[in-house]
């Protein structure tokens, strides 16, 4: 096991309310592990701190990522508590939102696209006039885009408005947006919010497919349990920003604090 | 330099800052109720002046009564402005509504001209506001203590309009979202009318006002003020009719004081407000007082 | 109580509502389920006049309201709970229970209410003074179902109450939504958790792109092959 | 790929023959008009890369035009133009002294003004919307009022007069060589701003546009962006500030205030914001409208003169525009073949096949 | 047609066909500011020009039309403006514009053009340099400033001036520059001039501007400008206990300039053109009486320019027997002694009118002629 993110006593405040106190998180490679809890718990808090949003009022947050170097791989630690979110995207952690936020007047492809750009080597001159550097550099993209929305089923849509897409496949498509800046850390916000049950088993699906496909670390917020219980390995849960719970999801699911906190007693499907 | 001319720049500078605030609290209640920098805000200061000035001048009218017909003249144009230029647009990005904006503008300036004629008119300043009254060596023109009582007056009648009315509230929900406010029963075009109708009566006095303090009119008399509020009522915090004033007398006292201590950098006297505003925005990006609301992603 | 009688609803180009007609009765519990996109938010978007329709009749205890104001059709005692909760984000909690309140005079009665929406949801008391853009996703809901509810509707229509709850407050939602239809109140409501609001309601009905395909007790739709297929995830 | 390639090429060629065929045919003011249109699409195309494009209010393009027109004037100019102009406080060396030719000249002026814009963009577009839009006027108005008051660089209020018109079009001696100049130079910078926001940048600047958040969620770092577009388009307008100095033939700090800005960002939204060839029509149109009505004001029909109708009606015309098409001319789409196809109908149709 | 051997002959003569054989109309192009900023100084001038047309509408046995084309108080406007009265309407010779900057972006169309243009008030030195095609009836700045500089010296015996200008008008900082020359001349003493503070076009607010100026105690304040900004420099100055004399130039001329400045006005002095109380000529006496039939007001000196702008044009096409635009120019540039309506016009070889100017006063809400100074 190898360690990929770790979050180290991180405090959030806001004005005077603190949304995550002394929030504690080791991710490990190939994990997908679960951040639950009531609302206004701080779990989006959590991710905008770690993806940059946010600089935490106290903690840090260390990614670790591997460099071959002269053929050796080196493990190398990055601070990345005051980072900014391009440069934390650059890094390999990629995020979706939770209200979707596509560019909704831009066309499915080009959605994609843009996930890319943080990989183009040439300058906006040898862009704009279409360099042979250049050219093949748009080219990959686009190959490597249309592969991606043919893994995620969005192919035919390619050139439809991305405002136009059905709800349950705009998720899919910051997913696969999300997938497209080749990150080793996908950050999962309500996945499944407004899904129904179907879709959500389709999701799931989804997640574990994409997980294996792209050798990704996952880590994710959600309310719908079945999903939550179906897919991860480790759950977290967060209460008043305090971590109340850790363990596997048969744990947390009998975990009386949690029941009281969150689960209740039926979990209604 | 004296302690009295020092008083005399004081008074000079709270007389200015006290006059722009009284412009920039109407465009900032328009804004923070819009979201609308309603560039013919300045162009209403001007309508109100040249109607107050035919009033008195043309009709033999006494002049309150000349400038309450102004201020009511002034608010009907106001609203007829957003009925006809600016709620078609409600759901267009904001550009246009700027654009549309700078439209009003133009046409209300070029019709004054054609109306009203390219010439310069002095407006006829009744006595009372036109006294000279020396306190210890400091010179004071009446309308000077004027401009300071309607502005704090009308800015405590607005604070308490918009935060503790039940037509305040309506008018801060509307700001947000249109929708959902007139599914709280809201009749949005009665509240948005109402907020350019107070828009513009605040405009109109405050043209009044000017014209007043500095009694001459022309038909592009309104950009200057229009810009200059504006920027007093950004640097106080766009929205926030307190910062307006905050901003009004930080930009009035600052120009004034510029040019008292470093009478070289006269010429750079318009250059003042715009480096002061850059300034402030650059610390804090929302204005002194404006509230920053961060977007929650 | 809210008759509809084949509406139909476009938005430029796309047909969005092909002629549906339902009826909800009152001190009932209606709901609608569909996929997504199937058009059930559009539907209560006409039934508010928030969308312009371009053919049918929507009546509300016998009066014609197809071609009213929001407005006017607010004053009749029709509220919406909007989809995505559409809190006022500048104003606080407060603020916006008070708007809910916006036609009414009643002082005295309007701060029981609030009172009583504290009491089904203390997480806003707690908050009371925020504003309402910093709440988290589920307290603006919470806010959003209290703000309809201060207005003490007789119809109220609620767009996917749950979204994005945590599911002690989904069975809160759920309890609340049967609470006050105990109390009286008539109800149509939406829901992606489609067992759960088959489960309360009386009388359910199916969207597929902009028509009823489907309609029934809840009971029956619950039990329907077709529809635990396609919405309770069981097969 | 390849076949819209030589299309855009027919187009140009098109444009040019259409130049050639004005410059002999035309009269003095008909190609006065002309020229003043191309500079406005150099102002118009540019700025909408900023405001329309990257989706970042700023009013400061005044700004940047009068620092092209400045440094342009000033290197094009020789000593003896310069003495007379200079007549109050003199011009500081070296500049009293300082020729070059009008490419470089023209060049430097673009790259003072794209420097300019650094300066500008990098401490304000942190901000956003409307406090940006109001702090680039303000930058825009400090750059005029400077202007003002440095009169031993700029001669300040008395303005510079006399600018010379280039004679040569790269070195080939002709009549009106600067409607060549202008018109390549227009030409040019539709080309380049149509391939750049084909590029992956320009879909940088897009993403910006439209969720400021989502893009850098996607690795897009706004203030490299940003700052970029503000750049480049600054260059234009420094390039256009020349050009405009050169048409006119004097240029003082009054031209450059915050109502020239209002005029193109105007041009822009008419031509809709985030389209390139929208804001090339409409800096036509608009030209070419502003002097067509101005029949107007000299009392038409019989009516006696009314100066200041023509504006008016200018102003009426302009909200109509706004009201109808809130979208403006293209909205935020390009003018493409099978638009005009539409447009024109079938034989055009008929041709594209053929091809 | 014309037979001019000058460059360009085939355009030349193509357009003299056109004013030739079209009609029996000379048309005289006037661009002026109508709309903008300085609309009122256009409006001015134009009823000067309106006038003498009324008065003299016609010359060779032809009709003189005026077409009037507004500039917008924009120089990129006053560019086409004077190119379509040359393309399009085929214009003779122009007048205008208000605004020296205006005529400056009008040169070098009429140089290339080869039509004249006479300038009516413009007075910035650059308008007629190194053109040909330029002239003006007015008297230029350096002369002015020298005027005023005496003036202080001499009649008021003031030893230490300050300067109030607006720094963004040519014009005004052209004045204040000559008139600083001259009375430091006058005085001997470098740091005559004790204080020189500055405002910009439009600005309405000068109290800390008058403060710094009355501060440094100077025996007189030299205040070039707009004149609506000056009634209100003067005007605040005076409420504000400051009662130093205050002095400018031509443009004050202006009934608004009482108007606004009202009382505080009151003993004011500035340079201009001519008056009206002592009239000059017979034509001086005739303009008078029409324009106050006409527009019922006193004329401002800008209006009498204009009306001589006219003049001058219309006399040299009698004496050029053609209407011709070089040949026009040609007599334009021999104008001698012309009997104008503000004063006699000789001008030089730069194209400026070398003319008397006078001293006016403002007593009793009126402008009240003190004295002429011959150049
Ligand atoms: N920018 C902000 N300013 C002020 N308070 C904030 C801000 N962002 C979040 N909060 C507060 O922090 C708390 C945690 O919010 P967060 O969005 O992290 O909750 P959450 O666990 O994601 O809830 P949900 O499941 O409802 O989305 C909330 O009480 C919220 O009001
Ligand atoms: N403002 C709009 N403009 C254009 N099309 C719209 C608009 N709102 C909805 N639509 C379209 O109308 C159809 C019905 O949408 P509606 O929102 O009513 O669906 P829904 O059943 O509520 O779906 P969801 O479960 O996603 O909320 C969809 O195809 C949608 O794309
Ligand atoms: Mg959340
Ligand atoms: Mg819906």
């Amino acid at each position: 096991m190898t360690l990929l993110l770790e979050v180290k006593d991180m405090t959030m405040q806001f004005g005077g309310l603190t949304a995550v106190s002394n929030f504690n998180l080791r991710l490990n490679k190939g994990e997908i592990v679960g951040l639950i809890g009531p609302n206004g718990a701080g779990k989006t808090t959590c991710f905008n701190v770690i993806t940059g949003e946010y600089i935490p009022t106290k903690g840090q947050i260390v990614f670790y990522i591997s460099e071959n170097v002269n053929g050796q791989i080196v493990s190398k630690e990055i601070d990345i508590t005051r980072s900014r979110p391009d440069q934390i995207t650059k890094l390999g952690i990629a995020r979706t939102f939770q209200n979707i936020r596509l560019f909704k007047n831009l066309s499915v492809l080009e959605n994609v696209l843009i996930a890319n750009h943080l990989n183009v080597k040439s300058n906006f001159l040898t862009a704009a006039f279409k360099f042979p550097a250049y050219q093949r550099e748009e080219r990959e993209m686009r190959e490597k885009s249309l592969e991606l929305l043919k893994e995620l089923g969005l192919e035919k849509f390619k050139n439809e408005k991305s405002s136009s897409l059905p709800y349950g496949l705009q998720r899919r498509l910051e997913i696969a947006r999300a997938l497209a800046t080749q990150p080793k850390l996908l950050l999962l916000d309500e996945p499944a919010a407004g899904m129904n049950p179907q879709e959500s088993i389709e999701l799931m699906n989804l997640i574990n497919q994409i997980k294996e496909k792209f050798d990704l670390t996952i880590f994710m917020i959600e309310h719908h349990m079945p999903v939550i219980m179906g897919v991860c390995e480790r759950i977290l849960v967060l209460d008043y920003g305090i971590t109340i719970a850790e363990g596997t999801p048969k744990e947390i699911q009998n975990n009386q604090k949690v029941i009281d906190a969150y689960l209740g007693v039926e979990t209604i499907a | 330099m004296t302690l009295e001319l020092f008083l005399q720049h004081l008074t000079n500078g709270i007389s200015l800052g006290s006059l722009y605030a009284l412009i920039a609290i109407g465009y900032t209640m328009v804004y923070g109720i819009l979201r609308l920098i309603n560039f013919a805000h300045g162009d209403l200061i001007m309508v109100a002046a040249y109607i107050a000035f035919y009033g008195v001048g043309i009709f033999a009218l006494p002049w309150y009564l000349s400038f309450f017909i102004a201020v009511l003249l002034s608010m009907t144009l106001g609203i007829i402005t957003e009925k006809a230029a600016y709620k078609p647009l409600r759901n267009s990005p904001r550009i246009t509504i700027l654009i549309s904006a700078i439209g009003v503008s133009f046409l209300l300036q070029n019709l004054g001209i054609v109306l009203f004629g390219g010439r310069p008119k002095a407006f006829q300043v009744p006595e009372i506001f036109a006294k000279v009254y020396n306190f210890g060596g400091v010179n004071i023109v009446g309308v000077t203590f004027f401009i300071p009582v309607i502005t704090v007056i009308l800015l405590i009648l607005l604070v308490y309009l918009i935060n503790f009315t039940k037509a305040g509230m309506a008018m801060r929900a509307v700001a947000k979202d249109y929708d959902t406010s007139s599914l709280m029963g809201i009749d949005v075009n009665r509240i948005i009318s109402l907020t350019f109708g107070v828009g513009s009566a605040l405009a109109a006095v405050g043209g009044i006002m000017w014209s007043l303090k500095f009694p001459q009119l022309i038909p592009t008399m309104g950009l200057m003020p229009g810009l200059k509020c504006f920027i007093a009522a950004v640097v106080g915090g766009i929205g926030n009719v307190t910062g307006a004033v905050v901003g009004g007398f930080l930009l009035g006292l600052g120009e004034i004081l510029l040019v008292a201590f470093f009478p070289d950098l006269s010429g750079y006297r318009d250059a003042f407000s715009f480096i002061l505003l850059i300034i402030i925005l650059l610390v804090k990006p929302t204005g002194i007082m404006g509230e920053k609301i961060a977007e929650k992603v | 109580m809210l008759k509809i009688n084949n509406l139909h609803v476009h938005y430029g180009g796309i047909h969005a509502l092909r002629g549906i007609s339902l009826e909800v009765p009152k001190n009932k519990i209606i709901t609608l389920i569909g996929a997504n996109g199937a058009g059930k938010s559009t539907t209560l978007r006409s039934i508010c006049g928030l969308v312009p329709k371009t053919d049918g009749t929507i009546v509300f205890e016998g009066e014609d309201i197809t071609s009213l104001k929001t407005t006017e059709i607010v004053k009749r005692g029709v509220t919406l709970v909007p989809e995505g909760r559409h809190v006022f984000p500048d104003l606080t909690v407060l603020e916006n229970l008070k708007l809910g309140a916006y036609l009414r005079t009643d002082k005295s009665e309007i701060n029981k209410d609030i009172n009583r929406v504290y009491e089904l949801f203390p997480r806003l008391k707690e908050r009371k003074d925020q504003l309402a853009g910093t709440l988290s996703g589920g307290e603006q809901q919470m806010l959003a179902i209290g703000r309809a509810l201060m207005s003490r509707p007789r119809l109220l229509m609620m767009d996917e109450p749950s979204l994005g709850l945590a599911p002690l407050i989904v069975q809160d939602v759920f309890k609340i939504i049967q609470q006050i239809h105990n109390e009286g109140m008539t109800i149509l409501l939406i829901e992606q958790n489609a067992s759960a609001a088959l489960q309360i309601a009386d009388y359910g009905y199916v969207l597929e792109t902009g028509s009823i395909v489907l309609e029934g007790t809840g009971k029956e739709l619950l039990n329907n092959q077709e529809v635990k297929k396609a919405y309770l995830g069981q097969s | 790929m390849k076949k819209k390639t030589i299309t855009s090429l027919l187009i140009i060629l098109a444009v040019i023959i259409c130049l050639i065929i004005a410059q002999r045919t035309l009269d003095s003011f008909s190609l006065r008009i002309l020229n003043l249109s191309g500079v406005y699409i150099i102002f118009a195309v540019s700025m909408n890369l900023i405001n329309g494009f990257t989706g970042q209010l700023t009013l400061g393009h005044a700004g940047f035009i009068a620092v092209g027109a400045y440094t342009y004037s000033l290197l094009i100019m020789d000593s003896d133009l310069k003495q007379m102009n200079f007549f109050l406080k003199p011009l500081i060396s070296p500049l009293d002294t300082l020729q070059l030719g009008f490419f470089p000249a023209m060049i430097i002026a673009g790259l003072l003004a794209a420097l300019t814009g650094f300066l500008v963009g990098a401490p304000a577009l942190r901000l956003r919307g409307d406090y940006l839009a109001i702090a680039t006027l303000g930058f825009g108005e400090i750059i005029r009022i400077i202007f003002t008051n440095t009169q031993s660089i700029t001669n300040g209020s008395l303005g510079l007069k006399g600018i010379p018109k280039p004679d040569n079009f790269f070195f080939i001696k002709m009549d009106n060589s600067l409607m060549w100049w202008i018109w390549v130079a227009a030409i040019i910078t539709v080309v380049f701003h149509l391939l750049l926001i084909d590029s992956s940048y320009g879909r940088a600047f897009k993403a910006i546009r439209e969720d400021e958040k989502a893009a850098q969620a996607m690795g897009v770092s706004l203030f490299k962006h940003k700052v970029m577009a503000m750049v480049i388009s600054s260059f234009f307008a420094g390039i256009g500030g020349a050009l405009l100095a050169s048409l006119i033939g004097t240029i003082d700090p009054l031209m450059f205030r915050f109502t020239l800005t209002y005029n193109i960002l105007l041009i822009v939204v008419i031509g809709g914001m985030g389209s390139t060839s929208g804001a090339t029509i409409s800096a036509i149109v608009v030209t070419v409208l502003m002097e067509a009505l101005r029949f107007l004001d000299q009392g038409f029909l019989g009516l006696p003169e009314l100066p200041g109708l023509r504006m008016v009606v200018f102003a009426i015309l302009l909200l109509i525009v706004v009201l109808f098409y809130p979208k403006g001319i293209m909205g935020n789409e390009e003018l493409t073949w099978s638009k005009l196809r539409r447009l024109f109908g079938k034989p055009f149709a008929a041709k594209e096949v053929n091809r | 047609g014309g037979n001019n051997q000058s460059a360009g002959g085939g355009k030349q003569e193509q357009q003299n066909e056109a004013t030739g054989t079209e009609e029996d109309v000379i048309k005289i192009g006037v661009f002026e500011p109508m709309t903008g900023a300085n609309a009122a100084g256009g409006a001015m001038e134009v009823e000067g020009i309106q006038l003498a047309n009324e008065l003299y509408p016609e010359v060779l046995g032809k009709k003189i039309k005026l077409v009037i084309a507004d500039n917008k108080s924009d120089k990129v406007e006053a560019a086409n403006a004077v190119t379509r009265l040359i393309e399009k309407e085929k214009v003779v010779a122009i007048i205008g514009s208000w605004g020296s900057s205006f005529s400056m972006a009008a040169g070098p169309i009429a140089k290339d053009n080869q039509i004249p243009v006479v300038a009516a008030s413009a007075t910035n030195p650059l308008v007629t340099l190194g053109n040909d095609f330029y002239f003006r009836v007015c008297f230029i700045d350096p002369f002015q400033g020298r005027v005023m500089a005496n003036y202080v010296y001499n009649e008021l015996g003031a030893r230490k001036a300050a300067i109030i200008k607006e720094v963004s008008n040519d014009y005004a900082v052209g004045l204040a520059k000559f008139f600083t020359d001259t009375f430091t001349e006058l005085t001997g003493d470098p740091n005559c001039i004790v204080a020189n503070v500055d405002y910009q076009t439009g600005d309405q607010e000068f109290s800390a501007q008058i403060q710094t100026a009355a501060q440094a105690k100077p025996d007189v304040i030299f205040a070039p400008g707009n004149f609506t900004e000056s009634a209100l420099i003067i005007k605040q100055a005076r409420e504000q206990g400051v009662n130093i004399p205050i002095c400018g130039g031509d443009t004050w001329e202006a009934p608004e300039f009482l108007e606004i400045g009202g009382k505080a006005v009151e003993g004011a002095v500035f340079s201009t053109f001519f008056t009206s109380e002592v009239p000059i000529t017979e034509e001086s006496e005739k303009f008078l009486n029409e324009y106050r039939k006409k527009y019922n007001q006193e004329p401002s000196s800008v209006a009498a320019l204009g009306y001589d702008a006219y003049l001058v044009i219309r006399a040299a096409i009698e004496k050029a027997g053609s209407a011709d635009p070089v040949k026009v120019r040609d007599e334009i540039a021999k104008t001698k002694d012309f009997v104008g309506a503000a004063g006699i016009i000789t001008l030089d070889e730069n194209g400026d009118a070398v003319k008397s100017a006078v001293l006016k006063k403002v007593q009793d809400g009126k402008f009240v002629y003190q004295t002429t100074i011959e150049p």
